[in-house]
């Protein structure tokens, strides 16, 4: 095992390759740029929603649009999860809350 | 654009509190309180980025490719969980607290004050 | 507090809060400029030493495996929360169980929803066994494919199969379940320290060839812990949920 | 012997999961399920006070999987026991374990949940206090936050015991996310996550912007925990309805656990990379003594025995900061000795309480004037512990203040003197007033307070058999923690070991080494002059002085009918204050989280204008 030596030479070796999976740097800029206003966007209309409802599908969305932006910071594991979680299972559990407590107004 | 994660990460974190303050149904605070969390994925995931790096997966790429930090994303994956569990939780006290107050109203869910 | 004066505190707060808060991150060295250290050795390293080309998940089973098991015992920890809140409590009865059939309560599903849940069920099981067991070679994990487990148990409650859902996950089981996955990737640590080993040395066999399923050792081991531990939780936060909805009738005690 | 750290963290765990698993098993064996819990803690109790003696030597750390560091770069995660951290862990230890005892048999939900959350949050603790890294502090500082979020809301058949939890669960939340945001910051700059590794890198820059944002990140999530004006609003309502034995716990090592936290990231990752020293000493003081007198205030206006001690926790919880803050060791040590006195004190306090609720069911003051006549021991050892807790001489409670005070007057701050006995003699007051009248039945009968209007069966359900004695298992260990703080305040040369092991605990380039080198710092040098921690004639003076004081007061709000001025002009004692408190603690969530915005914005604002 050789770990790094200071940190310099490693941001180097990581700045100089260049493999031919990487997606031209440019086009990478512009897609990482509109998902993050759509996200931000997103999270706007997730608190702006008016009805519980509507906001567990706006939250559900809001998941989706986060899963997509780690895609493109390269963290397909966490955008995995993020969907698996934030788009699915919680708005479930919230669902299934609104349904239990909307079912029954006093 | 070098800053721009970081400053949707302050949006994020900013609508996120707003909705907290401002909920009237405490369904939809624990929502906004999802949100507010959902900013500190950004955050770390924004911090360990390298441009022009490719996801830390090795399959089928050779060993010394230049890949983005993987710590942040584990970070990132410990974190959803803990929003998961937190959330489960809230709802749970949510479920509870409707039925002994009637309602889901920050405001009216008041029994001991002063 | 009147709402105008929180309205005023919060945003006054807000601006002072969201200023010094930007004026941090600008001292952040810019988006895709991470300087390393900790990343940038974890990938040089961690294949080599592990056979797992999942380098995220050898941080999260390995490296930082300890992080791991607090976030499942977090996971087991609200679980056991969500459990002892809804518990039946005295005054609360179950109406509906045996009276109509639960079938009944949701009689709102429609065949075609019955249908293409059921039809999911069997994917969702076989993808989250599938993810639950790559961790060490893809982008998935055991968390990702306990999810999915879990998902695949909703499906059949979404399929009106309530009865169904609660012979196939009855309480007791599926606790113990998930305290068997906490407890198995806490004990896994345990056995490296009885070997004589720090707790959570990987001291299983790393395989032979990096990327197969059976290389890794102990995090492949772990991962798969960790998806039953977490399937089992979301089954039994998503069951005790859906038991409120449908089984527990009362105003409670007071 | 080396894996000590990890298995009073590992044990606890692993003992909860087979609580749950083996729940079908356990749950009609409630007095194994009771041993089993009890065994545990006191199995941990027994390893954190072995690693004691061996860290008193030199920190130990122990590497998760056996990754070292190399070259100075930290690839695992590492537990650092030093002698104060170990030691708050063994006192964590002891609480869980004194409130398993005192709980053995109490709840008649025959249930293994109970018994779980208590060990996860055991653990949780343990784990907080033992490590070395800063997102496995953010991960035990959840693990402790969910169990405990679970326990306060253990009797959701109640309305309080819901609020209580969900103002607690959503302001700590928000603390968390915020400590994670810091801990991202942090990371970007640092590339590091071992706290140790962190200071070490973060003092090669110069201290800027993102330094001081990540240190207020971090520290206000950690405020939040520990209930430090304008962050403390959600304590009073969590404690307030919590089970007793889970008070106990909350008062006695949660908070203080926050304020460990502060101490921690203080002296290993931002103590030298920030500097302005005076500063950030003078930040800390201000809002511990803010907080001290605002929880004091609150504190003595409160009829509802559990809040007003709730409130008198905050009111300590600022003391403590202000003994952290001072960054001088005798302060610190003071601190320490204060949190160890004060956990004792007022984990007897908050069993007692529990005695009472068990046998009159009530916790209200006002109501339980003279009725808990009957109950002679448990109102002797609450009297003993309300001493205690005013600051009689000779208590660790008393040592601990002293200390603080002493720095504070070496430093040229007498004032701080001047308002802790200010603190003291309320908070003393008020619980020597709840001593009196509950217990002995002393003063006027107070008229019924409308808004507090309860009578009995409000607060019955943590009990409902065997009301008409009281079990051994709920006195002994009261009787037992009072009579500790006594006992550690006698205990020989505590001055010099605690101020020993501070020092070295202060002396962050030494833990650096010891961390990321694995070398044996023995000969540490103190950051800030040193003062020896002994007894001087003056704290000996405002020790006897405040209780005194204490006593006055609690006599004249007993008795405040007959003094002509007050009874002439309707000033009860305290009740000016009904109003102001009302406001402010308004029980709405949302309220709570606007001022933890403000709160943030005033201490980043006063931060910047103080150091540009």
């Amino acid at each position: 095992m050789t770990p790094a030596g200071p940190n310099l030479v490693a941001a180097r070796l990581a700045a100089a390759v260049v493999t031919p999976y990487t997606v031209r740097p440019a086009l990478m800029d512009v897609l990482q740029v509109s998902i993050l206003v759509i996200v931000a966007a997103g999270a706007t209309i997730v608190v702006l929603s008016k009805t519980p409802v509507r906001q567990v599908i706006a939250l559900s969305s809001y998941g989706l649009l986060l899963a997509l932006l780690f895609l493109a910071f390269q963290a397909p594991d966490v955008a995995l999860s993020e969907l698996t979680v934030g788009a699915i299972a919680l708005p479930a559990l919230l669902l299934l809350t609104l349904a239990k407590v909307q079912g029954r107004r006093k | 654009m070098q800053y721009l994660p970081f400053v949707v990460v302050a949006w994020i974190l900013s609508v996120g509190l707003y909705g907290i303050v401002t909920a009237r149904h405490l369904v939809q605070q624990i929502m906004c309180l999802i949100v507010v969390q959902s900013s500190t994925y950004v955050l770390l995931l924004g911090v360990g980025y390298v441009t022009g790096a490719v996801a830390p997966y090795y399959s089928d790429i050779p060993v010394h490719t230049s890949a983005v930090d993987p710590v942040v994303q584990a970070l990132a994956l410990t974190d959803v969980v803990v929003e998961a569990a937190v959330t489960a939780l809230l709802l749970a006290f949510a479920i509870q607290a409707h039925k002994r107050f009637g309602t889901l109203d920050p405001h009216e869910l008041v029994e001991l004050r002063g | 507090m009147t709402p105008a004066l929180r309205r005023g505190m919060f945003f006054a707060g807000l601006a002072g809060f969201v200023a010094f808060y930007l004026w941090g991150l600008a001292g952040l060295p810019g988006f895709g400029r991470y300087p390393g250290p900790y990343g940038f050795i974890i990938n040089r390293i961690a294949v080599g030493q592990t056979n797992a080309t999942g380098v995220v998940s050898a941080v999260n089973f390995e490296y930082r495996g300890f992080d791991t098991v607090g976030e499942e015992f977090i996971l087991f920890a609200a679980a056991a929360g969500v459990a002892t809140v809804l518990r039946h409590l005295r005054g609360e009865q179950e109406g509906g169980r045996d009276e109509a059939s639960p079938e009944a309560s949701v009689h709102a599903t429609s065949d075609a929803i019955k249908l293409s849940s059921l039809l999911f069920v069997g994917p969702a099981v076989l993808m989250g066994w599938f993810l639950a067991s790559h961790a060490q070679t893809s982008p998935a994990g055991g968390f990702q494919g306990g999810v999915l487990l879990a998902t695949a148990f909703a499906l059949i409650y979404l399929s009106g199969e309530f009865v169904t859902f609660r012979r196939l996950s009855p309480g007791t089981a599926v606790d113990a379940a998930g305290a068997v996955g906490a407890a198995g990737f806490a004990a896994i640590g345990l056995t490296a320290v009885i070997l004589g080993f720090p707790y959570l040395y990987n001291f299983l066999p790393l395989g032979t060839k990096p990327g197969a399923v059976s290389s890794s050792g102990t995090i492949a081991l772990i991962s798969f812990f960790v998806g039953i531990e977490v399937g089992a939780a979301f089954i039994l936060i998503i069951a005790e949920l859906v038991e409120q909805k449908l089984l527990v009738s009362g105003r409670g005690a007071r | 012997m080396d894996q000590l750290p990890v298995l009073s963290v590992v044990v606890p765990l692993l003992v909860a999961a087979g609580l749950t698993a083996c729940g079908w098993l356990l749950r009609p064996r409630r007095r194994l399920l009771d041993a089993i819990g009890i065994a545990t803690c006191a199995a941990v109790v027994a390893m954190l006070a072995f690693l004691m003696t061996r860290v008193a030597r030199g920190d130990e750390v122990y590497w998760f999987a056996g990754f070292r560091p190399h070259r100075d770069v930290a690839i695992g995660i590492d537990f650092a026991a030093g002698p104060l951290s170990t030691g708050l862990a063994c006192l964590a230890a002891v609480m869980v374990l004194s409130s398993m005892i005192f709980s053995w048999r109490y709840f008649d939900e025959i249930s293994t949940y109970f018994h779980t959350l208590m060990l996860t949050f055991l653990a949780g603790m343990v784990g907080f206090c033992l490590t070395g890294d800063v997102f496995d502090l953010f991960v035990w500082f959840e693990l402790m936050g969910v169990s405990a979020y679970a326990l306060t809301a253990y009797r959701p058949e109640e309305r309080g015991p819901l609020q209580g939890a969900l103002n607690f669960a959503i302001t700590n939340s928000v603390g968390a996310y915020l400590m994670l945001s810091g801990i991202a910051v942090v990371y970007g700059r640092t590339g590091a996550l071992n706290m140790a590794q962190i200071g070490a890198t973060l003092s090669r820059h110069r201290p800027d912007g993102l330094v001081l944002v990540a240190f207020v990140l971090i520290i206000s999530a950690l405020m939040i925990k520990s209930a430090i004006v304008p962050f403390q609003f959600w304590l009073a309502d969590a404690h307030a309805v919590a089970p007793t034995p889970v008070c106990v716990l909350f008062s006695g090592v949660m908070v203080e656990l926050g304020l460990y936290g502060i101490a921690r990231v203080y002296w290993s990752m931002f103590g030298d990379a920030l500097g302005h020293r005076a500063t950030v000493s003078s930040l800390l003081v201000v809002l511990g003594l803010l907080t001290a007198v605002v929880g004091a205030l609150f504190c003595f206006r409160e009829r509802h025995i559990k809040r007003l001690l709730a409130f008198s926790t905050i009111s300590h919880s600022g003391l403590f900061l202000t003994g952290i803050g001072l960054l001088t060791p005798l302060g610190l040590t003071g601190a320490a000795a204060y949190v160890i006195g004060h956990a004792l004190v007022k984990a007897a306090l908050f069993l007692c309480v529990g005695v009472v609720l068990h046998r009159v069911g009530s916790v209200n003051e006002s109501w339980l004037h003279g009725r808990a006549r009957h109950l002679r021991l448990t109102g002797i050892i609450f009297t003993v512990a309300a001493i205690g807790l005013a600051d009689m001489p000779v208590f660790a409670t008393w040592l601990g203040k002293g200390w603080i005070e002493d720095s504070g007057n070496t430093l040229g701050k007498p004032w701080i003197t001047v308002i802790f006995v200010l603190a003291s003699v309320l908070v003393g007051g008020a619980v020597l007033r709840v001593a009196g009248g509950v217990f002995f039945g002393l003063g006027d009968p107070p008229r019924e307070d409308p808004g507090m209007a309860k009578g009995p069966g409000e607060e019955t359900a943590e009990t409902l058999s065997g009301r008409e004695h009281t079990p051994l298992t709920m006195l002994v260990p009261a009787a037992l923690l009072a009579l500790g703080a006594l006992g550690v305040g006698l205990i020989p040369k505590l001055g010099s070991v605690v101020e020993a092991a501070v020092v070295r605990f202060q002396d962050e380039p030494g833990y650096n080494a010891t961390v990321l080198r694995g070398l044996q710092v023995t000969h540490p040098v103190a950051a800030a002059p040193s003062a020896p921690a002994v007894v001087t004639l003056l704290s000996v003076l405002t020790g006897a002085g405040s209780v005194a004081a204490s006593v006055i007061l609690a006599l004249v709000a007993l008795y405040w009918r007959r003094v002509p001025v007050l009874r002439r002009y309707g000033l009860e004692p305290g009740a000016g204050l009904v109003g102001v408190v009302r406001g402010l603690q308004s029980g709405i969530v949302n309220d709570y989280v606007t001022w933890i915005v403000f709160g943030l914005a005033c201490i980043g604002g006063a931060l910047v204008l103080a150091i540009r």
